[in-house]
């Protein structure tokens, strides 16, 4: 096939970018140099349109080990353990193809971390789909939860938490990211960086099919009309396959054979073999028909731009070959000497004894396109009034249902009860609570992990909101007494290309770093997924936040059921009555406009390491972080729980009770003492500057506050918790 | 006390059959599903997992498997032999126990605790127990029991079923059947009641931080009645 | 050649899968079944030309492995 | 009438179960397998006597529900 701007812009290079890979090549490039160049330079692995903006974000801290550039990010967790982590997009892919597309992700994220040589203990995914009248919803949640599942159940790998948000933003393009946290020893990781020459290169899993061809530049474009004829590109998954692959992998790795390792991700054999390169500074020769393929008459373009699932591409030390294969043969694998590493600095492919591609590997890389592109900044919105009269409407209990009934807020156990949170017998806080948490194996030690967003709140302001949802992070690992370690990020997006979009992108990137840098809480990995948008509609701006925390000593976990009756209940952080973009003001009062509540980090950071500190002290028995819903709705969340009720003290505050207990103020946390410590805890906020007040008493099945607020958790309990099964059935 | 965990490809509950088992006092060996011969063992236990993804049917393709044979051997003349969930499903399939395991009612994988209540003691594995109702953990896409009608009354009327899902009280009742399963049956035994397959997972349950210890009296026990 | 087999529950074998897309057709708007029963499907690819010895190769491996004969039964055909 | 819907994955498409079916097979002596896929069957009976009124029914179920047409084709014939 002759190539030409037209062919290049079918496969969604831009004029300029076709012109200046001529240029660099000094030549018109053939087909299967134009395929490579288009996966490389699509949006999905070239980052050209968030290069210079992540770039600002802080991603070196006394813990971490490896920051972004790798499969995933690495954390020391001392005693000579590390945590290898990473959360990825499979947005696309998914609102096509639910099942698939979904369990897809799943496998692509555990081969990140496997590849680094860490066994994957705990999974996370964060999913967003439409709004729960949209025709599509039900069929697009039940797909993506039986995808996830079936994917992280097979593998054997607990799912301890996530997070699901309905909006109609999302009616046309639903968010799936998934997670993963492995656990690997500090001198036994691998990176992908190729070393030495004359190394074979080797090919392992499973074998080369026509699938997914140009997934990573579907991931790049938005969806139109013509979205049918996009579906070829659906990979199906093998989570089978998957198992023994990383077995097999763990395995090879016991030994000392490997010189890098790289699973093949987006744009398969192509971005894997020029990633290794490129770090390497180094040139690979590979032999394409020593690729395994499942399909006969392959051709070199289609082999090099299979997203095929579970294949990972290996540089050995030379005579290790045998030892190597032996393992893969045990496990049913693929095997297969490819190629080699050469002093050339060339990718150069053969096939039938032909040279097929010869391309620099930094054309491909550091010169590939980089773009700043226009954005516009966001004013931050006028605060709402709201006349008194509006609230004497309302009945405390009576929103306090309707919220908790929200599908934005409602249990999502119908959701986690269809993953395995349990398996590899470590999970001692499973889906539910603030964040999941998984023990280290044979140690006292645990790993909290969470994944948050609030796309209103970035939506409504992106600078604020981007502080928000990291902020929102630390709380949920703070409340189960985890000291928070680092984080990854996935930033979903609208098109890049679209000045408010991109300018939402810029600006939530900006708060989240302000915040991840205040709180000393780096980013160690992350992904981004632009063109999320349907025409020229495009998301709410929905940055996800995955962190990780650590625990000591496992007994010291708090979790957010009451625990005794006659305990204390006291809020820390202050209340101001931020009701604007509150779940209170859209769901109830139907207001969108508005600021989101402000983020105060040095309240943050105080009031969280304060709680630390009285967890540390074994002050506290149960801890909830406010989010969603204010306090009453974090207070009934810790009654349902422990199946216990409160009773609520009347507020000293001039503002009024419905707002109260309905505001979203930042930097709040509820917790639950024995009386007799009190004075003590009272005397340690002090001392901090922690504002904190007694909010209520715990009693027996009952939340009371006045005569007309005066409900049965069991009540309660039944909106929030048959809200999302009732709708399923 | 010796035992064998057999690893199949996708098993993924092996390692904590392994932990569990040299918790409570037995000398285990991991067994590979290709070898030919089983070690000598006191009991032998088929993990839960995926073994060969679940695909075809669950369990068809292990059952198949090199080791399998002794593991009938094994058993047909006497030995202990256990099969958790996709265990259980891998027994069904080599005929060692009657009926099958079907699709979950509702179609969707459970993971969650429930009670069971054991049906009948006269057993290596659970006679000499002290309760009769346990909370035990499930996970399993596949663990709705069924058999025909004559099938179901032989296993009636000779004590196989070792356990049934039902509440906190004991109460057998369709409304705590977690998967459809016929009769509420979470676990049956062959006629001479040396193997067991059964659905629960008591090696989740084995330390107070993992919301619940009724798996260590399963094994405590267990090993008490193989001494 | 090509030849399929068609593996189906026995009549008094529970089949949740076909009551539970026979409840979703109905909620569809697909009032009029009286019944679906899922079954599995295999095209096997086999050295052997002749169709009658195909055939019995392919029933062979329904009876050892893809069948349950406790509550399946088999029927080969020629893949069309 | 019964109406039987055979679904099978488009061409080009993993079938990983039938992969593993193939090398199950293999282990177990039948040397001479080209390849295995692995489809779904569904019998449905319908309220509706006319086969061709039937088929049409089922084809509608197929297209909206019983086969993924992302990676699935499907054929309709008569249950046999
Ligand atoms: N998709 C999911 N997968 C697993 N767990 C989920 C999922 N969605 C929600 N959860 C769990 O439900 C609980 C409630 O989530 P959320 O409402 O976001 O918590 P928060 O109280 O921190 O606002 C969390 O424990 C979360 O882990
Ligand atoms: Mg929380």
């Amino acid at each position: 096939m002759l190539v030409n701007e037209k062919v290049a812009i079918e496969h969604g290079l831009k004029a300029d970018e076709y012109k200046k890979i001529c240029d660099l090549l000094k030549r018109t490039p053939n087909i299967t140099e134009l395929g490579i160049f288009s996966a490389m330079w699509n949006e999905h692995c070239s980052y050209k349109s968030s290069r210079l903006h992540l770039k600002k974000l802080p991603t070196e801290g006394k813990k971490v080990i490896q920051g972004p550039g790798e499969n995933a990010g690495v954390i020391d967790i001392e005693d000579g353990d590390a945590i290898v982590f990473k959360i990825e997009s499979h947005n696309h892919p998914s609102f096509i193809e639910p099942y698939q597309g979904a369990a897809t992700g799943v496998g692509g994220i555990m081969r990140d971390v496997f590849t680094m040589g860490a066994r994957p203990i705990a999974n996370l995914n964060s999913i967003h789909f439409g709004s729960t009248q949209n025709k599509k919803t039900k069929n697009l949640l039940r797909g993506v939860v039986h995808g996830i599942g079936g994917y992280g159940n097979c593998m054997g790998v607990p799912t301890i938490a996530g997070q699901t948000a309905f909006d109609s933003s999302y009616n046309g393009n639903i968010l799936v990211n998934a997670m993963t946290v492995g656990l690997v020893k500090k001198n036994k990781i691998f990176y992908s960086k190729a070393a030495g020459l004359d190394k074979p290169v080797i090919y392992v899993g499973s074998k080369t099919g026509r699938d997914g061809i140009h997934g990573a530049s579907m991931a790049s474009a938005s969806f139109d009309e013509k979205i049918e004829e996009k579906k070829p590109t659906v990979q199906v998954g093998d989570p089978f396959t998957e198992k023994l692959l990383l077995e097999a992998c763990l395995e090879l790795m016991a030994g000392d054979s490997i010189i890098a390792i790289q699973d093949m991700g987006a744009a398969g054999l192509t971005s894997s073999s020029i990633e290794m390169a490129s770090k390497g500074n180094l040139g690979i020769e590979i032999n394409l028909n020593k690729v395994p393929c499942r399909e006969s008459k392959m051709t070199p373009y289609e082999i090099m731009l299979s997203e095929s699932q579970e294949r990972m591409l290996i540089i050995l030390e030379n005579g290790k070959e045998n030892l190597a294969k032996k393992i893969f043969d045990k496990w049913n694998l693929d095997f297969s000497i490819i190629g080699k590493t050469t002093n050339t600095k060339n990718i150069e492919l053969f096939f039938d004894n032909k040279q097929v591609a010869n391309i620099p590997v930094s054309t491909l890389v550091e010169n590939s396109p980089m773009y700043d592109r226009k954005w516009k900044k966001a004013k931050l919105p006028k605060k709402n009034i709201i006349k008194k009269e509006v609230y004497n409407e309302f009945k405390i209990q009576d929103i306090l249902k309707k919220i908790l009934s929200n599908p934005n807020v409602c249990s999502k156990e119908w959701i986690w009860q269809q993953y395995d949170h349990t398996v590899m017998g470590d999970t001692i806080q499973k889906p539910g609570g603030d964040s999941g948490v998984v023990r280290i194996h044979g140690t006292n030690k645990a790993i909290a992990a969470t994944v948050d967003s609030s796309a209103s709140y970035c939506w409504a302001h992106p600078l604020t909101g981007g502080k928000q949802v990291v902020a929102e992070s630390w709380r949920n690992l703070i409340s189960v007494g985890a000291t928070p370690v680092a984080v990854t990020n996935c930033l979903n997006f609208g098109s890049p290309e679209n000045e408010d979009n991109m300018g939402e992108f810029v600006e939530c990137v900006q708060g989240i770093g302000e915040a991840s840098k205040y709180l000393n809480f780096p980013i160690v990995s992350g992904n981004v997924s632009f063109y999320n948008q349907t025409k020229e509609v495009g998301i709410k701006p929905t940055p996800t936040i995955g962190g990780v925390g650590l625990i000591k000593d496992y007994e010291k976990m708090v979790s957010m059921d009451f625990k005794e009756i006659d305990n204390l209940v006291l809020i820390i952080g202050k209340t101001e009555g931020h009701i604007d973009q509150s779940i209170f003001a859209r769901v109830v009062l139907d207001e969108k406009k508005g600021p989101p509540p402000e983020i105060n980090l040095f309240n943050e950071k105080n009031n969280g390491e304060s709680l630390l500190n009285l967890i540390e002290k074994d002050f506290i028995k149960s801890a909830h972080d406010v989010s969603l819903g204010g306090i009453i709705t974090a207070v009934t969340k810790m009654c349902i729980k422990g199946s216990k009720g409160i009773k609520l003290k009347k507020t000293k505050n001039l503002i009024h009770d419905i707002t109260y207990f309905f505001a979203e103020d930042q930097g709040r946390y509820i917790i639950e003492i024995s009386p007799k410590d009190l004075k003590e805890v009272t005397k340690i906020l002090n001392k901090n500057s922690v504002y904190h007040e007694e909010l209520g008493v715990i009693i027996d099945n009952k939340i009371i506050f006045n005569d007309k607020t005066n409900v049965t958790i069991d009540e309660l309990k039944s909106y929030y918790t048959n809200w999302l099964t009732d709708y399923m059935n | 006390m010796k035992s064998s965990v057999i690893t199949f490809p996708g098993s993924n509950c092996d390692r904590d059959m392994d932990v569990a088992l040299k918790k409570f006092g037995f000398k285990n060996k991991m067994v590979w599903h290709d070898d030919n011969e089983l070690p000598k063992s006191d009991l032998v236990v088929l993990p839960g997992g995926f073994s060969y993804g679940d695909y075809l049917r669950c369990g068809s393709m292990a059952s198949k498997s090199k080791i399998m044979h002794s593991v009938i051997n094994f058993a047909k003349s006497g030995g202990l032999v256990v099969g958790i969930c996709n265990g259980f499903q891998i027994l069904v399939e080599t005929g060692l126990l009657p009926g099958v395991l079907l699709r979950n009612k509702y179609l969707e994988f459970i993971c969650k605790n429930v009670f069971i209540k054991v049906g009948h003691k006269e057993n290596p594995f659970f006679k000499n127990l002290e309760k009769n109702i346990f909370e035990f953990h499930i996970a399993h896409n596949e663990g709705n029991f069924f058999c025909t009608k004559d099938q179901l009354k032989e296993i009636e009327d000779n004590k196989q079923i070792a356990i049934y899902y039902c509440d906190k009280e004991g109460h057998i009742d369709e409304q705590f059947n977690p998967n459809g399963s016929i009769k509420n049956i979470a676990g049956i035994l062959n006629k001479e009641k040396n193997v067991l397959g059964m659905m629960p997972h008591p090696e989740r349950m084995i330390d107070q931080s993992l919301s619940g210890e009724d798996g260590s009296l399963f094994f405590k026990n267990l090993i008490n009645n193989i001494k | 050649m090509k030849i399929s087999a068609i593996i189906t529950l026995k009549k008094d074998v529970l089949d949740p899968q076909g009551k539970v897309i026979h409840q979703t057709l109905d909620g569809m708007g697909f009032k009029d079944i009286n019944e679906v029963r899922q079954g599995k499907y295999f095209e096997i690819d086999v050295e052997e030309n002749d169709p009658k010895k195909a055939k019995g190769i392919v029933e062979d491996m329904c009876k050892k492995l893809l069948a349950n004969l406790v509550i399946e039964n088999y029927k080969i055909i020629e893949t069309q």
